[in-house]
């Protein structure tokens, strides 16, 4: 049975990534997780230099779901390739170096530091940044912004572009277009989706920064509504993230037409999480007769009358 | 550090408000350290994180957790059923085994409510070494638990166990009128009163060691989210669930 | 202690609302909801033409929500007029009708007949349509769209006129100040959030339409934030929707500075859900000495450097 | 119709896979019809939507469900314990009873597996006025539960129980060999069954009424969400919690 999934010149031994953020730099546990049995490993998002993160309380739980304000706290990418990726080239899977920064400038030193590298396969790049020129409004909010980035990454290498998409826009899809047309080899979709929570006793919002990210099982509707969006748009691999806890979820975004999948608050629950999807999978193809996990993907069926765009709810 | 499936063996209140839930597993009884955490899954499906809690105690091949019910998670918990199975990340955070050596006569632990949770292992640990005062306090005496402790004295809000005040002015008037020799102090409990007993710590020039409680979704240092701001060092925060949760309180901003 | 609240020239006894779609016409449970404990009930949205809404199956659970496609089943305007509002004038609440149409013009048809009507109190426009004329777009992601409709029912009547938005946009603040310039009295944020799930045995989706609306304790995250993002954009009431379940969740909306809130899919699972919430908001007044409910709203505390627009997270 | 909290008072096996769940309430005792449902909050927070069952018996001030586990809802219910509290919105939908008198001798009833639940209720309605035959289907024999019923045949896929074959099979065959008179259907079961037996029904020219399942979000008639296509009358779709779930089956399109 085929688990595997070719990106641009990399072959990931299965579809199951770790999302950003949400597995450290990727070697924090290794008695927890055989990182071997995962199709790659995405670290936390770098930037050209170390970035303290937000005040505390940085999470909350909601339900079925968490609100996180990170910050997008990192060692930097200098401090990531002298003392991370030494112990990442010997792990026995993918190493996707994901980036985030506040000016397109920062976005293309970042990776080209990489680029100089050995050991990292891919890139994903974060767009969910606040950009300074433009008094923090959001990269990922801005198609316009997206298509620069894009442009501006693709002339530096050949490694695989993923461009990681923001859900809290009106079309998605536009996003998605826009990163195909400049060059990307892929799109992941979603990042978290801005929520808030409040303390009622203390009227304080329960994260330090008022709004956060929602994640975890809460918004895996809203993800593959997402994903449904994007893959009716581009023929560029979407890979599929928004809270997958279990191989029945990676399997309805497969279905839906994601190429590979993340997990992320997951791995805060599960830290196996992954492998266990991946065992799932197999599990379901083999029950299924099917000999890829590839003719799973897209094999939704619709009535010839469902539209993308909108519907009477 | 596992994950693992440990058997519930029992469910017993030590007072009205705590509850301490004992299982089995071997493994954690023989890795756990004083000070040490448990990151549980209370349910299946919801609440989705995990709840941590430090370990009260050890024997043989059981380890228990003290707790008060707050919310849904440990309301859960406490309904849980003999052989139930809970599902279980530990030991995490590290422990107090590197600071209970040194120059120092008398260990002072001091505890508010449930914060006593983890002082039972570190009595055990601190008992051949040094001595041990311990000062308890909390709301009322249905928070004080006493059990494996050492040379316990009581403060509450109510007056209903020991001295009337909190647990500091109790251990201001305790030092006051007893000689130690040299002090350190152990404190668990919550915020506010770590940050009192740290600032008078100070004052004293005793070191002074807090377990700290954040918010935590994962519980060993993948997430960032349980960051505790720093004083010195070249590093703003700290994370709670792997470099701590046991820091000294002057290089921590506790508020 | 003052429960109530006053908006345009109605006075609902408190600020507790049952949302669209969620209470049937408003009078078909009497046994199980006692309305006159209600600020007032919102009906199903009511277009010109009686509508048969979608094909079955029209919902699904999803983790702490639920995902609905009803396709605005309504018995359409005339038949509410002739069969339901008499049964509803003579209840002791509120009543505000909600509208749903696929032009300017009919929103403005149904809403000129219900002009007519006595018993109405206000209205609530439904903008989350599909715009026949733009090929089926949503009107509500368009706030050109949104400020024509807002002007044209301004112009038909004098009582109070509330926009309801839908949060599947980017920038929810444009769409609220549109509806303040164009002259709306209210704004009532969130409609539901686009969602997805699938049967993965028969690779269907798990809705005929395919994608449908989340809601449920799911979205509360999303809805506090969108109405956090709106009350920092207009000066008039936000009525705050998403996710409700008890009276903290009310508490929490008032606090971040909705002025009334709804509840929807909390009707379904009790469906006397605003009268304990109307309950328990006296009690956490009268614990914390506030003789007004109304000196809740917009107490949220935060840092003086929280952003509205954007964050690092 | 009531909202109300009913403590369980019983939890039987009526077969491996089958459970019967007894709770007490006298009002749901009184006012039950059989056919009705009842829909249950089977936790707290998790699952989000209520559960519908069908009411399975009745005896003086308690009233039972039949399920099998299919799912995350089924398997809470079958886990509860003695004294819980159900918080249960019912009766709900409308019943067998207006569809019970009329010009026939024979009623059929006709079961695919759980759909045996209404049954009981039926069946003491229907004894003192008419002949009854009941034929229940499933996959295995685990899935059958013939207490409460007058004169069962059965079928199994399998053929652990009965015929083996499809319910239908039995029924059509059984039908070839006995003269009941004029008779009626009552089906519940999967969809598809109860499709084939209304087709069945309009070969043989008889009235047949099946009890429909769709998914449900408040089952007491405000979400819209329980539709059926119809096939007669001005409507496209008529709603399954409060305008059936009994429906004859050819004003419906069953799929
Ligand atoms: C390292 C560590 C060790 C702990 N050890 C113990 C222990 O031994 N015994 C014990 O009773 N409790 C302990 N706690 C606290 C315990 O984790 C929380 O009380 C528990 O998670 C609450 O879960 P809940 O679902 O019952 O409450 P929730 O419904 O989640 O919350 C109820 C209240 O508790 C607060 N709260 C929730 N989670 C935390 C948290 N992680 N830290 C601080 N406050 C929280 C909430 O803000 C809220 O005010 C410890 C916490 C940490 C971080
Ligand atoms: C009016 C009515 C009466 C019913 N009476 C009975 C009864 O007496 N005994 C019994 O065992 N079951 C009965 N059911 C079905 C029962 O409601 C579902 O099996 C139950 O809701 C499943 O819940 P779950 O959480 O265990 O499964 P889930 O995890 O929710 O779902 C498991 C599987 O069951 C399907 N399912 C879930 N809910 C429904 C639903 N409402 N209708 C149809 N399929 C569903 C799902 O699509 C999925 O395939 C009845 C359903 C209706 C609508
Ligand atoms: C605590 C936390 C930190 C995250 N940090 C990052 C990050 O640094 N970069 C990034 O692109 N996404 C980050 N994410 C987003 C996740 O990678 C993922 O897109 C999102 O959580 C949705 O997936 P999930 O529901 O499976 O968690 C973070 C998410 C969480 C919960
Ligand atoms: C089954 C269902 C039907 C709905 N129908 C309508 C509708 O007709 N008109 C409308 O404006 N909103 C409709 N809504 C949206 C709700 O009024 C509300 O905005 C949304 O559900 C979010 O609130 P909640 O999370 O409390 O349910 C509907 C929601 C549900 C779940
Ligand atoms: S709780 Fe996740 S890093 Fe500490
Ligand atoms: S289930 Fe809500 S109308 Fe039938």
């Amino acid at each position: 049975m085929n688990e595997s999934f070719t990106l641009g010149s990399v072959t990931f031994k299965n579809r199951i990534l770790t999302a950003s953020g949400t597995f450290g730099y990727g070697n924090e546990n290794p008695d927890l997780v055989d990182v071997s049995k995962l199709g790659g490993i995405i670290t936390k998002s770098l930037s050209w230099k170390p970035r303290d993160g937000n005040p505390n309380p940085r999470i909350t739980e909601t339900p079925s779901g968490m609100l996180n304000s990170i910050g997008l706290a990192n060692i930097g990418v200098h401090k990531f390739i002298s003392e991370k990726l030494p112990k990442l080239k010997i792990l026995d899977t993918k190493i996707i170096a994901n980036i985030a920064a506040s000016s397109v400038k920062e976005y293309g030193d970042v990776l080209e530091l990489l680029e100089q590298q050995e050991g990292i396969h891919a890139y994903e790049i974060n767009v969910s940044c606040p950009n300074v020129k433009e008094g923090g409004l959001n990269f990922g909010n801005d198609s316009k912004q997206v298509a620069v980035i894009t442009k501006e990454l693709r002339k530096k290498t050949t490694r695989p572009l993923v461009i990681k998409l923001t859900p809290n826009v009106t079309h998605i899809s536009e996003f998605a277009r826009v990163c195909e047309s400049e060059g990307a080899d892929a799109i992941s979709v979603i990042n978290t989706v801005i929520g808030m929570a409040v303390n009622i006793n203390t009227r304080k919002p329960k994260i330090a920064t008022a709004t956060g990210g929602l994640s975890g099982p809460a918004i895996k509707p809203i993800a593959l509504a997402k994903v449904f969006e994007c893959v009716h748009a581009v023929k560029i691999p979407v890979i599929g993230i928004g809270g997958i806890m279990t191989w029945e979820d990676a399997v309805e975004f497969f279905i839906v037409g994601a190429s590979m999948i993340q997990t992320g608050t997951a791995n805060f629950i599960n830290p196996s999480t992954g492998i266990s999807i991946a065992e799932g999978i197999k599990m379901y193809c083999v029950k299924n007769s099917l000999n890829d996990v590839g003719t799973l993907i897209g094999t939704l069926e619709t009535d010839k009358n469902v539209s993308v765009i909108s519907s009477w709810l | 550090m596992q994950q693992l499936y440990a058997p519930v063996l029992q469910l017993e209140h030590l007072t009205k408000e705590i509850i301490e839930l004992t299982f089995r597993s071997s493994y954690l009884a023989e890795t756990i350290r004083p000070g040490q955490f448990l990151n549980i899954r209370v349910d299946n499906n919801f609440p989705l994180l995990r709840r941590p809690f430090s370990v009260y105690n050890v024997q043989r091949d059981t380890i228990s957790i003290a707790f008060n019910i707050v919310g849904l998670g440990s309301s859960i918990l406490a309904k849980k059923h003999i052989g139930d199975s809970l599902d279980i990340i530990g030991p995490c955070g590290n422990s107090f085994d590197q600071f209970i050596d040194g120059d120092y006569d008398t260990a002072i632990l001091i505890a508010g409510g449930i914060g006593v949770a983890p002082f039972p292992l570190l009595t055990a640990s601190l008992l051949s070494k040094k001595n041990i005062v311990t000062f308890l306090g909390g709301r009322t005496k249905e928070l004080l638990v006493p059990n494996h402790l050492s040379n316990v004295k009581f403060a509450t809000d109510d007056g209903s166990e020991g001295m009337k005040g909190t647990v500091l002015d109790l251990l201001k008037k305790d030092l006051a009128e007893n000689n130690y020799g040299k002090i350190r102090f152990f404190s668990c409990g919550p915020s506010r009163m770590m940050k009192a007993v740290g600032d008078f710590a100070k004052e004293l020039g005793v070191l002074c060691y807090a377990s700290v409680e954040t918010s935590m979704a994962c519980g060993i240092g993948i997430c960032q989210g349980c960051n505790i701001e720093t004083t010195t060092g070249d590093r703003k925060y700290k994370l709670v669930c792997c470099e701590g949760t046991i820091f000294e309180t002057q290089t921590i901003k506790l508020t």
